[in-house]
Order: C-alpha cells, then structure tokens, then sequence
C-alpha cells in the first residue's frame, strides 16, 4: 500500500511516543502556524555557547507534524548550531524532492523515515512546521547574542 | 441500499465526467467535499465551451454581432440567477468573484456609505461565531477601520445558535447583521426568522451568507426578508470565478460603489465620474462573462432537477449518514446530531486521530473528504478541538457513498491501531 | 499581401474555433475588436475542459487527490505567469478576478496603509488623461475619500502623453503614479522610463496597467521597473474571470490586505485575524481557480509563439493598417499617426459619420469593431470627439483582414452618402 | 440587405435635418447620457397648460438617437400631455417589441420607421434616448405647476 510509505512505523512511534515534548526555559520562542491546516507550534531554543542545548514545543496537529518535531528534537538537541543548520537543511532538501530523494541516512537518521511524505505537497508543510519554526527561533536566539 | 426521497443517481451521475474517474489504483472516487465544491456537469462545460467557441466578445457598449450575443447571454444569465432566488427585479442581482466579494462588497459599502447606512465608531456589527472566515474577516476590517464594535452569537452544545441573549446582541446601535444561513462546518440550518424580526426592529441592514444554501434547497430572498443575499457559482454546479450579491433594489441605489472601472460609470471625466444605476455599479471591469453563462446553465440544470427535490435527496442521505457514522466508534460529531434543520456537510473527530491523517487514509480509498477548519476557525475553538474531518454531500451522492465512508473510518482507525 | 514579420496567420487561426464561424448570410467573421477582448484557442479551451473534467476541486487545504492536482495546476499557473513577465518571485504574481480588480486593489492598499505608502490628504496621485476609466475612477475614490489630490499627465495633438511639465505634475508630495503601458484608444506606448525616472526621484510608488500590452509585447515588470503591474486575462487568449495584479515583493508583505475571508488568513479568532504572506493575503475566498488554469494554457501557446514575433506581426499589420486607413477620404487617425510606438489599436472618425454608425454598417459586413469611448471618455473630451471606431489587431490578424476594413469603410460612406 | 430595416429613409432624413434642435426656453431641463455608448441629450420641455408647447433639444449621438429625437419634436409638440405620454408609451413598446412590433401609424406617424431598430438590442437606447429624457423632463414640469 502507497500510504505505507508516508506513515513509516518510525514516524508513528514518534507520533505516538514524542520525544522531548513540553515548554522548557528558552532563549527564544516563536509560534508558528500551517495556515493551509492550521497546524500550530510553539517552540523554544536554548543555546550553550556554540551548541543547540535544548529544543521544547507545545504543537498541535497531524501525525507528521508531531512525529516531525519528536524527530527534530531527537537530532538537533546536542549537536553545535553549525552541524544542526546542516540537518535541518538536509531535511528540507528531502522534503523538497517530491518523492525523489531518499535522503542520507548519515545526516538525517531517523529523518530518512520522512521520504515518503515529500510525495505528498499538502503533507510537506505539516513535515516541516517544527523544522521552520526551529529555524527562526534559531535566528533569533543568535541575533540576541551579546557581541 | 434505498431510502425514500432519493434522486435517480443513476442518471444524474452520468452528466459528471468526472464522476467516471478512477484514482490512485483503479479505486472509483467517492467525492465527498461538496461543501467545498461541487463537481460541474456536462451541461454546464458545454454552455461554457459553446459561449467561447461561438460567441465570445466584451459585453455592453458593442454594436456587432459577437457582441450583442454575448450581452444577451450575459444578461440572460443574471435573468436566470433573478428567477432561481425568486428577486423582484433582475437590476438586484450583481455579479462578483466569488461570495467573499459579494460579503466584502456590503462591508465596504456600508463603511462608505452616508447616513443612514454607514458604519461609522458608534456602530456596532453583529455576527456570529459559526462564520465562515469570508464573513468574519470583512467584517473586523471594516470594525477596524472605522472603529464600529464588532459583537457575535455564542453557539450551543449541539452546534446552533444561541440566541437566549439577542436582545442585547443586536441593539439599537447595530447597522448590520450578517449570518450564515447553513454552516458550511456544522451544518447547521439557523433560524432566519428569528434574527431578521430583531434586526428589523432596531433598523439593522440583515446579509445572509447563503454559499451553502443556494445550491442545496429553495432559496426565495423574498421569503427570507434579508437586505442582501451573498452566495457562490462553483458550489451549486456553477463555474469558478463567479459570484452573486443580491440586493434590495433601494439600498443598491442608495449605497456607493466599491470597486471602480470600466462598466460601473455614467460619465467620466478626470476630475469626477458619475456611475451606472445598479447592478452595473457594482460590477467594474469585464465581468466573469462565460461564468455567468456557465452559472446560468448550472441554474437550469438544478431547475430540471428541482431545488425541492435535491433537499428531500440530500435529507435522506444525510439521516443515513448520521445514523451510520454514530456507529463508528469514538466518532463525534462537531454540529447538530440528527438531519433536523441541518444540511448535508457532516464534520466529526475519530478518537485522537488528527483529521489530516483519517483524511489522508480515506483518500487512498478514492474517497475525498475535507479536513482541517473548513475557514471557519472560531467553530473550532468554541468545541476546543484543532480540525475536524468534514464530508458534504450533493445531488449525486449515494447511500453506497455513505457505506464506503464508513468502511474507510473503520479502516482509519485500524490503520492507527485504535481498531 | 505579405508583409515582412508575419506570423503563419493560416495555421494559428485553425487553433481559433470562433474564427471559422460565419455571420449574417455567411459572411465570414473579421474580428477587429481584439483591445475589447481577444478570442481563445482550442489548447486554452482545452485546459478548461480537462480541469473541470478530471481535476476540479478546491485549492489548499485539501489532502485528496483532487484537492492536490487542483492547487498544482493553479499554482502551477501562478509560475507560468510569474515567469511570463520575468517576476523576480512567483509569491509576487496575485490572482484577481480582472485588471480593474487589480488597479483598485492597489488603490485600496494605499489607502489603508502606514506610512510610508499611505495616501492620505496631503497626498498627490498621479494619472494621465489616456488612462481607461478603470485607472481612473479607482483614484478618484480614493482621492475623495482619504482627501488627496488627483492630477494627471495631459496629451498632445498627436496622442502622446505630454510629460513636458513631469517636474511639476509628480511632485515632493506625489505618493503613487499610475499611467497606462498602452493606451487602448490611442494606441499609444509611453514611455515607461522617464516617467518611473521622475517618480522614484520623488519616492512615489509606480503602477503600470499593462492590459494592452502584457497581450501584446514582451513585458519585463524587472525591466519596467514599476512597483505594481495589472494586465487581465481575457485580453491576452485567456479566459474571462482572471486578471493579475505584480508587486514588489516588500511591498505586497508591508501593505496590508483589501478584501477579506477564506485563504488569505494565517489564523482567526472571533477578536481579530492575522493573515497569510503574499501572494495568498490578496485572494480571498475561492480563486479563480479554472481561470488560472487556462490563463496559464494561454501563456503556453503565446510563448509557443513567441512574444517577438506577436509583436512584430502586430507592428507590420498596423503599419499597414495605418497606412491603407489614411486613403479612405475623410477618415482621421486618433491617436499617434504611424506605427512608431504605437500598439495595434486604431482609433479613427469618419467624417461627420458618428461611430455607431460606421460599427452597425461594418458589423453588416461580419466586420467587428468597437466604437464609443472606450472606457476613456477623458481621451475623446480632449480631442473634441464624442467617439471614435476602433479596429484592434492581435497575431490571428491578416492584411486581408485589414483590406476587408478599408473597403468596408468605403461602403460606409457610400451608404451615407458621403462617397 | 438587412441594415435597411433599420436605416429606413426617413430616419436617415430625420438624422441630415433634424427637426427643432437647438436650446428655447423651457420649464424644465434634463441631462441624459446613455452609459453603454456615451450618447448624451440636453432636452428641455414648455408647458402651455395642458399642451406641449415645445421640446428643445441640444443632442451628440448617432443617427438613430439623433433621428429619434427629431421625430419625437414634430410628434409631441402640440399634443396635450396625455396623448403626449400615449405617443411615448406607444413608441416605448414598439422599441421593446425585439424585432415583432410594427407600430401603429396611426399613433406613432414616422416613428413606426424605427420598428427595425427593435432587432438590434444595442441601438434600441439610442432610439430611446430622447423619449426617456422627453419624459423625465415633463414630469419635471408637472411636478413644479403650482397646485
Ligand atoms: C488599458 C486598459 N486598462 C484596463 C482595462 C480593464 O480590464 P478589465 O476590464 O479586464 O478589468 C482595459 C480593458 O478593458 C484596458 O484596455
Ligand atoms: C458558508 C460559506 N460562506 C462563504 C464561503 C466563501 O465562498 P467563496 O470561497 O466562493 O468566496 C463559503 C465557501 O467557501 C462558505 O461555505
């Protein structure tokens, strides 16, 4: 079956058990939506000198938009911001290639689960809410760095 | 499968091609998004075809042939769209876009307009929560930027109104109230009669969203004593790209234009202009020509039918459904749970699976069902849930649809490992 | 006749269905009203035709099948349009329902704006005296109701704008100059650059109404370097129903919206909405989608074209056009009176014969032109005119076609009695 | 050929030698301009008691709008209002007949001419044109009368 390879049994655990869930301190916080479904998070970033020392979220939404944060925290959380940058880049390749990739399983791990959704348009978004929302977060939490 | 009151589906479905399609691995589709659109006959792609292939020029102001037929199409059209809603005269029916146009139409109208029609800070605006986006949106710009209050009605448990306190939601401040005449969400019928008594007392101007009931059941603006009807071509048969504001023929004269162009003037020199009587007025620039056509076909074809009996067809698939959806366990129906005063789109949530994922499992079954907010967000609030999954049904839906629905829901739940 | 730089005329009007029709008593159609609206060929008619067929559902939102072909083949269109004009984005390119929706969306979003863009009483707006009235009339209301001023470009003896007084009509206080691209009665092409030149000086914004040229030319919004640009769809073998509205990308995400409702939001709360990025924010409610579809359809078959050769062809058929006119006896030209910088309609008086006349007379001969103001009344009050006949030309347009005009003409005069 | 049903002769006179044009005093003035085609009419109507004493017109518009008020001036004028508003009706329905009126002779005189006219939609408000101003105009008129 074609879904099989969208819901991969990796992403419904995920979606299921998620990783790292709840709102922790942070320093920055942003709250992004998928207008086209209404998905929502709310997401902050804690930074430990060059490294992404924590990533908590409140979300609502579908199985891979959960699982996709469950994911992100899973992968991103200890890695330096450079290294991290490079995932969720990785990841946004993948998402873009409409069914074509399959992503290397060095940089994504888990992530590779993902594949199958890019054949899916309306369903990429919900992948990568958290991945954008974690983006800018990101951004903001470096602007405010102190020179 | 039969129930009394059904349409001969048979028949019926062979006028829409795209009925005959067969998705992903040869599964028929089961096309329950009505509410979001409908499917377009063969009629309807044939007038629009013909109008392009024959007739096709600017309308008004030409004096050959091309010209004048499609003047006479055009405006035949607005004839047709007259006579469906039962208007006393076709200069009340003003094409647009789509039904948001139409709804923001009469916002900016009113905030344009002089006494004693305009909007102005010490009005207030009342609407209510079971909006769609089209009719919630229009109505905070215009709050906005002329400082009117914008006031609304609660709902109820079982999805209606609650209008226990509409004393003191419309008052004697009100200009306007705009409500919805079926929820494209709940489903929900609402009482007209009620509202538009009160609105008239305090002489508040009454807009009626009836994008959902337009296709679906006998819409006479005469009966329903409303100052303006807003509805959709593309979901009653209809074209995209094409939409109706009815309005009382006074107001129309009385209000100011909005958009302005080409079409909507009398005389125009650089310093001032001087505008058409309405409809012209509110329709600037070439106007959606062939949707008008293809609207006016889409008009004819459910007149062949009869508006009457596609409500008794769309009754009785609904009680079907509600019945065999409550069978599904965990399913809760968002809106009023039995087929008394609603229409045909049936929103639910299945346990804690998201609608995005039953929707996307259904789809692989040909099976198309809308999930999400339906743009009708504060629906969702009020019943503290994110989506919900939403099948509509039409003309053509059959109780065999019904079955495969449900089957699918059981396959969803399944499929996450609630079954 | 053959001139240099025609396009093959016999297999492009085999694509044209209406163009094989025969009028009154067989007479085959010279249709010469092309800047009223241009024909459609059979690939866009197609497009249609398939869309409804086998695609149709609504756009965003949906995880069914339909649902996802319906957004890819609409937003699909979007890049087709966005690279057609060589938008730097294709979240650039708005969806409107026509040219004149597009225009007044612009007006509308200045006049709602912060500052910097806003327009208010201290305010100029700039125009010319050949805008259609659909470029006119949208500043007028906003110059009426934000109390800013309204001045505009006059036009000399031969039809061009008359920019000779630039520094004292766009000024310090100037926020917004828009002026047409080509002019749809004069035939006219302004000079883009010294106008944008002067604006941007003085910090105002530019909106080129490109409805006569996006048909017609290669058009480059980067080139033209205005800040908005509005063309329609039916002009240029698209269908009715669709027109675009290009802006600057930091413009359209700083302005704020115009009509609001479904799909332009981000989320919504009874108390107040936020809204979606550009393009979304300015299409509210359900697009039209078909329209989009067969807008990109068309931009396919004129880029299958090519834009160079459809505006070479025009160029050779109105310099012959201009050219054979100018023997009729009595017959003047409105408008520049060669084919230098000038697009393919032709505004003429025939004597004292008034225009009507000359179209019903032509029109018996399955002759079609337009006659009238044109939706520019201002042009035919500067030039002492109560209308003019215009003939209008596109890439199905022949010599023979501009023959059959002539001796038309001719006939004209003989029927009353001026030959 | 068909157009000579509705350029009869005598319009085409009417249209070269127009009957009664120019501005004269009147005891109302109405402006009308047909939006679809930019036809417009100044057209003032004198009362003589119960009689049309004059209708004075200043006119731009096309041979069957220019025709139309030349054959309203010699119709109207020297009627009493009421046969006046006959002669309008009569005219109104004849224009309205879409090419199946021919118009009584009797009542409409030359104006039966534009029985033609009827067929081509577009033209029918030019042949108007006049008649509705002539109409407005002495409701105007009547409606000013001291009681
Ligand atoms: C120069 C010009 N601008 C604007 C318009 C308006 O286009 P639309 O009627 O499609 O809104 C037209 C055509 O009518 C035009 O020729
Ligand atoms: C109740 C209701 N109102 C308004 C609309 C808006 O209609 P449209 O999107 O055609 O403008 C819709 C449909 O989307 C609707 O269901």
């Amino acid at each position: 079956m074609k879904l099989d390879s969208m819901y991969q049994e990796i992403i419904l655990d995920h979606y299921r058990n998620p990783h790292g869930k709840g709102l922790r301190d942070g320093d920055a916080e942003v709250h992004h939506v998928n207008p086209t479904c209404g998905d929502e998070i709310t997401l902050r970033v804690r930074l430990d000198g060059p490294v992404v020392a924590d990533v908590s979220y409140e979300s609502q939404g579908c199985s891979i938009s959960q699982a996709s944060a469950s994911v992100l925290n899973d992968l991103l959380v200890g890695k330096s911001v450079g290294d991290a940058q490079q995932v969720q880049e990785a990841f946004l390749e993948l998402m873009q290639s409409k069914g074509q990739g399959e992503g290397d399983e060095e940089v994504l791990e888990d992530a590779v689960a993902f594949a199958g959704v890019s054949k899916y348009p309306a369903r990429v978004k919900c992948a990568l809410l958290s991945w954008m929302a974690w983006k800018d977060a990101t951004a903001q939490a470096l602007a405010q760095r102190p020179e | 499968m039969t129930l009394p009151g059904l349409l001969d589906t048979d028949a019926i479905r062979k006028d829409f091609p795209i009925l005959q399609r067969l998705l992903h691995d040869g599964q028929p589709l089961v096309y329950l998004d009505n509410a979001a659109t409908s499917q377009k006959p063969q009629q309807v792609l044939d007038a629009l075809t013909s109008y392009y292939e024959r007739h096709n020029a600017n309308v008004h102001r030409g004096v050959h042939v091309l010209a004048e037929e499609a003047t006479a199409l055009y405006e035949g059209a607005r004839d047709k769209v007259a006579a469906f809603v039962n208007a006393p005269s076709r200069d009340e029916v003003v094409f647009t876009k789509n039904a948001s146009e139409s709804l923001n139409l009469v916002a900016n109208m009113l905030g344009w307009a002089d006494e004693p029609y305009r909007v102005d800070r010490d009005a207030e605006i009342v609407i209510t929560e079971m909006e769609h986006h089209s009719n919630i949106v229009p109505w905070q710009l215009l709050a906005q930027r002329t400082g009117a209050t914008l006031k609304w009605f609660g709902l109820t448990d079982d999805g209606r109104l609650d209008l226990s306190d509409i004393e003191r939601v419309i008052t004697e401040k009100t200009k306007v109230v705009s409500f919805v005449l079926v929820s494209n969400i709940l489903g929900t019928v609402n009482p007209v009669e009620a509202i538009v008594r009160r609105a008239q007392d305090v002489g508040a101007i009454v807009v009626v969203d009836a994008s959902q009931a337009a296709p679906h059941m006998v819409l006479d603006v005469q009966a329903l004593g409303a100052d303006f009807v807003a509805f959709t071509g593309h979901k009653m048969l209809g074209p995209t790209g094409i939409g109706v504001l009815w309005g009382r023929h006074e107001l129309l004269e009385d209000l100011p234009p909005f958009l302005g162009g080409g079409e909507m003037i009398e005389t125009v020199s650089m310093s001032s202009s001087t505008y058409a009587p309405a409809p012209h007025k509110f329709e600037a620039g070439t106007p959606p020509i062939a949707q008008a056509v293809g609207l006016g076909a889409a008009v004819d074809y459910l007149n062949g039918i009869g508006m009457d009996a596609i409500a008794a067809h769309e009754h009785a698939i609904t009680a079907y459904a509600v019945e065999r959806l409550l069978e599904v366990p965990d399913l809760r129906i968002i809106g009023p749970g039995t087929a008394q005063d609603r229409g045909a789109a049936i929103s639910f949530t299945l346990g804690d699976i998201h609608p995005h994922d039953v929707g996307q499992v259904l789809d692989e079954q040909g099976i198309a069902v809308r999930v999400g907010h339906h743009c009708a967000r504060p629906v969702c609030l009020r019943y503290g849930i994110p989506a919900t999954t939403r099948a509509s049904f039409y003309l053509y839906s059959t109780p065999a649809e019904v079955d495969a629905l449900v089957e699918g829901l059981h396959h969803v739940r399944r499929f996450f490992g609630a079954g």
